[in-house]
Parts: C-alpha cells; structure tokens; sequence
C-alpha cells in the first residue's frame, strides 16, 4: 500500500513551509498566468521574466494544499536562471514522471522514461503518482507555466 | 479495507451508505420485477409499475404530503428538483424585478439555478446573511423580503451543519405574500420531516442522502400549486396526447416525468424509506445529535485550538456535519492523512462558494454522520487528526 | 413465474433485462465502493469515481467517439438527452423560422422537446412522412431540407423495427449545412454503433434499453459543438466557480451534469459494455436478425392474414421488435392473454403517436427481441397468439 | 391465480362483439362527455337524453379493449330508462364492485357491500379486479357517465 511518508516526503513539507520564490513581478515587462483547479480550489499565479531565451526570474503567489504548494515552490527553483529549452526539457520530464500507468491505480514512476536522478529536488515528488488525485495539485503549477511559455512563444 | 484498516465512513453529508436491505431491494427488482413502468399488461409491467408507484406512497407519508402521492415528482437528485422549480413554476411565476431570496450557506444547487432565471428574466437573487454565530441573520428579515416571491433556503447547511427554522421563516415568507422552497438535501435523512406541520410550499430531496440509491431525487409541491406548473422536460409518459401539430400535457407528477424513470431507484428508496421508519427518525436524530455533542466537545479540548469547528458549537438546531480548519494544515491534505487511517472526510467548499468566502476559507475538511455511524468512529476520527496536526508541525 | 409457466421476456424494446454482472456491479459499487464523486480524497470516493469516469471512457469507446470521454455526458435517459439538445444546443443556435425535421415514426421524446422549442422561440418542426413499406420516404428530403438547421431522427423505429439509413442521412444533412442528431434509444444495444463512421453530430440513447440500469441515459456530440453549449440545469459540480453574484460554468461534460450523477447506475452501465463487447455486437444483431426473420416469416404463415405485421417484412434493415395488429382483438387484449401464457409484449401507442395516426392504428402488441431472446420465446408467443384468435373468435 | 375466463366471460365477449346502444344523439337536446384513457389510448363518448328525471335515452361512441367497450355496452343497457336516483345508484354499485382492497392485488369483490346478485348482467365484470390494470378499462365508461349526470345536474 501507498502510504503517507512517499508522499509527504521532509523535501516536500519543507518547501511547503518555506515556499521559494513567492512574491510578483511587474507585468510588464514579465508575464503573468493564472491556475486553478476547480475541484479543490487551489489558486495559482505565475509570474515570468523571458530575456533573450532565459527564464531570469519567476515568482509565484496563489494557495492550496502541501502538494500544490510545495510542487510550484520546487519548480521555480528548478527553473529560475534556465534557458527556455531547458524549462521545456524541465516540463516534459516531470510530466512524465507524473504519469500513471492506465492499467493501474498503484503505479509507479516509469523508470525506462524518466531518470529520477536528473530531477534533482523535484524527485520528490514522485511518491504523488501513488495517490492519483493528488497528481493534479502536482501538476497545477507545472500547466500554468507551459501555458506562460506559449504566451512568450506567441 | 485500507491499510489494513476497516473504513470509518464519515461523509453522509456527500451520499450515504444504503443499507443491505435496499441494496437487495434494488438487486431483486432488476432479477424478478424489471420492466418500464406503466401502459404495460403483464405481471411483471404491473409489479414493477407498483415498486414505482409505492416508493411515491411511501415517501409522501415520510414527509407527511397533505394531499399524497399526488404531490410527489421524482426528479433525478435535489439539484433537478430546484432547477424544475426554478425553470417551470420559477419562469412562468415570476418576472423581471421580482426578488427569490436565498441564504449565504445555500450549496450551488440552490444558486445557480436562480442565477440561470435572473439571466433569463431579470429577476433579482438577494441573499440572507449568515452570522458570526453561523446562523441565518434574521434581524432585517421584514427588509429582506421586500419584493420577494420566492424564498429558498435549506433546512441544514451541509457545511455547517446548521438546522434553519424553516417553521418560522414559512410564516414570515406567507405574511410577506412569499411562498417558501426548502432544500431538505442535509434534513430528510436525519430527522423528522412533515411538510404540512412545516406549512412549506416545496421541499427538494435526494434518495441518495437518505440511505436510498443515486440517480433519484425527489420535488414536493402542494397539489394546487403542481397543478398549474407548465410541464419542464417533453418527451414519453408526460403527455396525454401528441399529434402532428401539438401536445397535450398529463395531469399530476407525471407531468414532470418525461421518459423511463428511475424504476429500480425507486424501489431502493421505497426499501429505504421503511428502514428509516424502522429505525424512528425520532431516534436517529437522537443518536446523531449524541455523536455530534460528543465530537464537538472532544474536539475543543483535545487539540489547543489547533483545530477550529466552521459551525455552531450548541447542538440545538444543528446536524451531524462537522466542518473543520486545521491551522496551517490544507483541507485537502488533512482528509489525506485521514485516509490513511480509513477515515472518510471530504475535502473542498462543499459545492457552498460563497459561504465559504463569507468565513474566508478556501475549504474545510468536513466529516459527517449517519444513522449507522457510532461513536467509535469519532475516536478512529480523533486519532487520525492528531496524526495529522503532528505531521504538518 | 406466471401461472405456473416461466416467464417469457418480449419487451425489450421498452427496457432490457440486466444480466447478473451488471446487478452484482451495482451492488459492489453500494457494498465496498460508494461515496459521492469528485472532491474526494479518501479511497472509497476514488473508486466511486473510477467507476463513475471509467464508464463514461467505456461508452465513448463503445460508440467510437472520436474524442474519446470528453465527449460523452451523462443524463437520466434518452429523453433528457434529446431535452438537453433541444433546450442548450438548440436555445442557442436556433431561432424563429429556423426549421427541425424529425420524422412520422419518431418516439414522442424525439418530438416534444422541438414541439416545446417551437413555442419557446418560435422555430418549425418539419415532419419526414414514412412511407407503406413502413420506411423514411425520401423522395423529397431535399426539398423538405429547404431551412433546415437540425435534422432529428431515430435509427432505429421503436414501434415498426424500421432502421433508418442514418449514414446517408447524415450526409444529405451536411450537404444541407444542417447538424444530425440521432435517437439511438433502440439501436445501441442491438447492434453496432460508431458515431465517428456514421459522420453524425449528436447521439442520445438509454443505459436501460442496452443491459444497464434505469436512471441513466448519454448524450454524445463532437468536443466543438460540446465546448460552445451553453449550461442546462445549474447547481453543483457544474460550475468552476460561484460568488453571490454569478456563476463560472465548467468545461467538457461535467458542465451538463449538475448534482450528484447517477454513479451506480453508470458502474451498471460499466459492465454492460463490457457484457455486450464480449458478446460482440455483431454476434448480437446476427442473432437477433435470425429471431426476427423466422418470427416474421412463421407470422404471415400460421395465422390465415389475421394477425398483421406492422413493419417491414423484409429484414435488411430491420431490428428485433414486431409490432402485431390481431384482427378485431385489441392491443390491449391480446397481451391480456399473451401475459397468461407468461408472454411479456407490450400494448398501446408506444409513445408514437403520430405514427400510430399515420397508419389509423389506435395501439398495436409489440413483441420485442433483445440479446438472452431465444427461438422458444417466440414458439411461445405464437401459441399464446394461437389461443388470443381462438379466443376472440 | 387469476385466469382469463375470469375475465373474458361470455356475457362480455358478447357484449364486445355485439355493442348495445351504439350511435349518436342530437345535441342538444342530448348532451354529450368524452372519456379518455391516455394510457392505453381508449377513447368513449357518451350522448344521455335525460327527461324529467329519466334516462330516456343513452348512446354511445369510441373504441378501446374488449373491457372497455363491454363495459360500456353493459352499462347502457343497465341505466337506459332508469331514473337517476337508480343510475346514481347502480354507478356507485359498479364503482364498489371495481374497488381493489388495498392490503392485496388478488382482491376479490366486497361481497359486505355489494350484492352481485342485484347487478344483473354487469356481474359479469366482476373478475376484473383480479386485474388490477384493467379495472381502468372498465370504470372508464362509468366515470364518463359520472361526469355527465353532473352536468345534467349543473
Ligand atoms: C426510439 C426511442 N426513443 C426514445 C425513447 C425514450 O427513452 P427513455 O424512456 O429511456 O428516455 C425510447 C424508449 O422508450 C425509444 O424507443
Ligand atoms: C444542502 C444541499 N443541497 C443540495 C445538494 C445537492 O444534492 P444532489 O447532489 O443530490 O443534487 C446537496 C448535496 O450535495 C446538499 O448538501
């Protein structure tokens, strides 16, 4: 069985408690897209600065649970300083490693796609695919960010 | 089982657990009874035809309807049941600047659907404020209902867990020249129910929160009233005639029934129902009246304050819904640890928006009670919050 | 059993028999599974859910919906189905003079709803005559297509077994720039279904009529036209978001499922799928069109010209339900004796009304075939037919 | 169990093939109520000539069930030349006979209350309440009788 401490990992509680990067950015010149998961009410607001194919800051306001939170907190710390190709490269990989495999509820990481190790901090994460309904308060920050990226792309 | 641990049910406020006896109600039904119901000849056309009409009979006496089954529509959940109210009574009643009052713990089924004929109409959707004690605030009722044709509000909020007194709210409505609807969804399960006592004009349910089945809800007007409601849903069953150029609608509930209703449903209600008698609501609001007393109190003192009740901490006038805030722990996450203790709560807003932005909360974490819920469950409850508060320091 | 003789199913037409997979999935679902959907965290609400979407994944294969569960609503049956079309897509889209053809032969559910549009916005309702040879006469459907926006017709006739060229239709239709919606209440469970090859735009049909339980039905259409329908029935679960001034409706098809949703009754339908699939459709209608040919043919020799079939003789294109016209015995009667015998047909209009009128019948006696039918259901019903002449002399 | 010659007695499958009273009268003098069963589509239309006090005259339209249309045949033939205190009478008689005891569906007539004996021909319907759905076919013709005698009575 799953089970609370794969989820609930200290990286995780961390994070929640002590969430990097919050704050705004004037808009303009940095860009700003909304979250929101209608289900359980969590809120999210990203901010972005893109100069010259680099992600130079980013920040974060909005609420919602330990997971939410502390996956938006990872994920600005994760990206902050990187070029949009390696945000993107960033993005793909912790899909993947969100993914639960449709023949099973009790899924784990799949392991041939995605190589924890690259991920650094954000492997934490990884416990959430055992609790599938949590995967879309992983995911929340991680789509309002793809959707920023297109807003830059145009 | 989860984690090895038997299931502590406590979200009846969300669907309630039907007991074996509906369950095989409903089993034998489909095995020995099925058919649509009316126009049939055959045996088993009339039985199942007679599961549908008693689930009428009985719950008409559940709820004491003066004029019987005559008075009783089956829709499919209350939310149905008030938007028939709404879209055939509402839309020809009413008209631009008249006033539906509503509560601030009213759950969406019974917003939406007034802001749907407030698009459509222009009528106005006015609210009655809740207080700081989580009660209706009725010291401006005379204002309130300035203008007002429809009051609508619930009999217990199903966040709260606040009882309203539909009895005097009904007397004031009347005096206004107002009818009164209730959203009885949280009450009808729980205690005694008698619509004529009440002296309501309509009373919106589900078989789902009463022990009964999902997929039927049921809608309570006077027989006068439902008499010169235009019909809601076309379709077979509704009508006494159609041709090529027009039709002719039925007469009575039926009218409101527009193709195969929920048959079996109805039998599983019927079957929960006569558990319920069984049982005495007297007596089942009895035992959940002790839970909740019980569980409110060890909440006070067992947790610093750590955790904060979102209701009225007397327990008269108040149900078996318990709300909770845990300080600096999301809903979301404490119904998650509960879970691993078995513990069923749910998380979220509770379909009640604006209620939970009167208290400022983005959602709570809600356990509620049943008539088979014990006090064993409260203790499993208690143990898993403390879990809970420790994880999240 | 009736009258010591085991009863003899000819009714599917009006409702199908489960078989015991689908009642034990219902009765799981209650044991071990329920809880409400959505919001839920703990484990129980996840299995609800489960169910609940993998249905919704399970029809959207059955029928081939091209973008797969996004596009498949849950209602209470075909009728409220066809409603929702007709009061959201077509509200929206249709205006006064805007024409809705339907057909002679179809269902009343497929006929009130535009009936209702037409004195809601003032739109006309056109009428496809059916022919002698009990089909769509066509012959003029392109002038009949003169201002048509929506065409509205059945695949499958419930009365006369007639199956309608919908594929054609379909394309006729588009040619016309006119949208294609199906009542396909009497073919899914017969035979099968792929909305993306019959290139139509909506589809509405009942889990009861296809081995499910009452109190579910399923609207289908193309995610586009989904995205653009304004809300129906407002309430729960099909907002995004509520304050007390308005309301945010929600995307896909949760949108049109306000309330608790019949989630038993859509793990009933769950196993069904599964039940037919296994069968195989095409298995399904095979057998069915054997039971039917030899019906039919043993009809027209046994009885002398007195009992009539209404409906096609021929069987390219036509289903399992015979509709019998016993000469000076009415409707009603002959199934009085039929149900001696155990024989389950039902009498009466069928909710056709126009139909009825265009061939001067007042109810006919239909026999209907569905999956479990056997050869000796219809030895039964001829020898029970046998003694119905007899009787009347 | 119920069974068909219950039912179908002879007097009733005569009275079916053979309908009493059939055809229109005038109106006025006559006055005329339709009766309609939605359910199964049975449709009656009854003319009454009523003279001082005296059903002088009755006949009758529509089409519908053996059951139905017996019954209405029989009932024109029992209330044709009656005063209406007996017709009143001989209709709350029937309606008696028709009523289903509630506690089962195998009811057979009250025999406290009505004396079949008295009924005459119109006894012959008394198997009709072993089937319960077609106690409707055969009130129908009395109910629009029913109505009728109220209009004559304003
Ligand atoms: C062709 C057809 N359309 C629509 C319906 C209505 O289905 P439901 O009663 O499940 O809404 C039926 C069945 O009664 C039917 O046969
Ligand atoms: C107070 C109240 N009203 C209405 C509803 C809606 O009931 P249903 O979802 O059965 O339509 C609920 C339950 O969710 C409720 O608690």
């Amino acid at each position: 069985m799953s089970n609370l401490e794969d989820l609930y990992r200290e990286v995780i509680l961390d994070h929640y408690r002590s969430p990097r990067n919050r704050g705004e950015l004037a808009t303009p010149p940095a860009i700003r897209v909304e979250g929101f998961n209608p289900l359980c009410g969590d809120e999210i607001v990203v901010y972005l600065m893109v100069e010259d194919g680099v992600l130079t800051n980013i920040k974060l306001t909005g609420h919602g649970c330990s997971i939410s939170q502390s996956s938006s907190s990872l994920m600005s710390a994760a990206v902050k300083g990187k070029t949009l190709t390696q945000v993107r490269d960033t993005i793909i990989k912790f899909k993947q490693l969100m993914t639960v495999h449709e023949t099973s509820l009790e899924s784990s990481p799949n392991p041939e796609v995605v190589d924890v190790r690259t991920l650094g901090e954000l492997a934490a994460l990884q416990g959430v695919v055992k609790f599938p309904v949590r995967i879309k308060c992983a995911t929340l920050a991680w789509n309002t960010l793809s959707q920023a990226l297109d807003e830059v792309s145009g | 089982m989860i984690n090895d641990r038997p299931i502590t049910y406590l979200d009846s406020a969300a669907s309630s657990v039907p007991p074996r006896a509906v369950i095989e109600a409903m089993s034998r039904h489909y095995e020995r009874r099925h058919a649509n119901v009316h126009r049939g000849v055959y045996q088993t056309a009339n039985e199942s035809t007679h599961d549908y009409e008693s689930a009428r009979e009985a719950i008409a006496r559940f709820i004491n309807a003066p004029a019987g089954a005559n008075e009783i529509v089956f829709t499919k959940n209350t939310t149905e049941s008030i938007n028939l109210l709404a879209k055939s009574w509402g839309a020809a009643n009413l008209k631009a600047g008249d006033v539906v009052l509503v509560s601030e713990m009213e759950h969406h089924a019974n917003i939406v659907p007034w802001f749907q004929l407030r698009e459509a109409l222009g009528i106005e959707v006015r609210f009655i404020p809740v207080g700081d004690d989580f009660r209706l605030d009725l010291t401006t009722i005379d204002e309130l209902l300035e203008g007002v044709k429809l009051v609508s509000v619930t009999s217990m909020s199903n966040v709260l867990g606040t009882v309203n007194p539909i009895k005097d709210l009904a007397q004031i409505a009347h005096r206004h020249g107002a009818l009164i609807a209730v959203d009885a969804a949280q009450s009808v399960g729980h205690s005694p129910t008698d619509v004529t006592e009440l002296d309501v004009d309509f009373f919106a349910f589900s078989a789902h929160k009463m022990l009964g089945p999902t997929g039927l809800g049921i809608f309570w007007t006077r027989q006068e009233i439902l008499a010169d409601m235009p019909p809601f849903l076309g379709g077979g069953g509704m009508i006494t005639d159609v041709s090529s150029t027009g039709y002719v609608p039925a007469k009575g509930p039926t009218r409101f029934e527009a193709g195969t209703p929920p048959i079996a449903e109805a039998a599983g209600l019927g079957a929960a129902v006569l558990y319920l008698e069984g049982l005495g609501m007297d007596n089942v609001h009895e035992h959940e009246h002790l839970l909740t007393e019980d569980a409110l109190s060890r909440l006070e003192t067992e947790f610093d304050g750590r955790i904060r009740v979102i209701g009225p901490r007397d327990t008269i006038a108040r149900g078996g819904v318990i709300s909770l805030d845990v300080e600096g722990v999301h809903a979301h996450d404490v119904a998650q640890v509960l879970d691993q203790f078995g513990v069923c709560v749910r998380p979220g807003h509770h379909c009640a928006k604006p209620l939970m932005k009167r208290f400022n909360l983005i959602a709570t974490a809600r356990a509620s009670y049943g008539p088979y819920s014990l006090i064993q469950d409260t203790d499993v409850l208690l143990e898993a919050l403390t879990d809970a508060v420790k994880l999240f320091g």
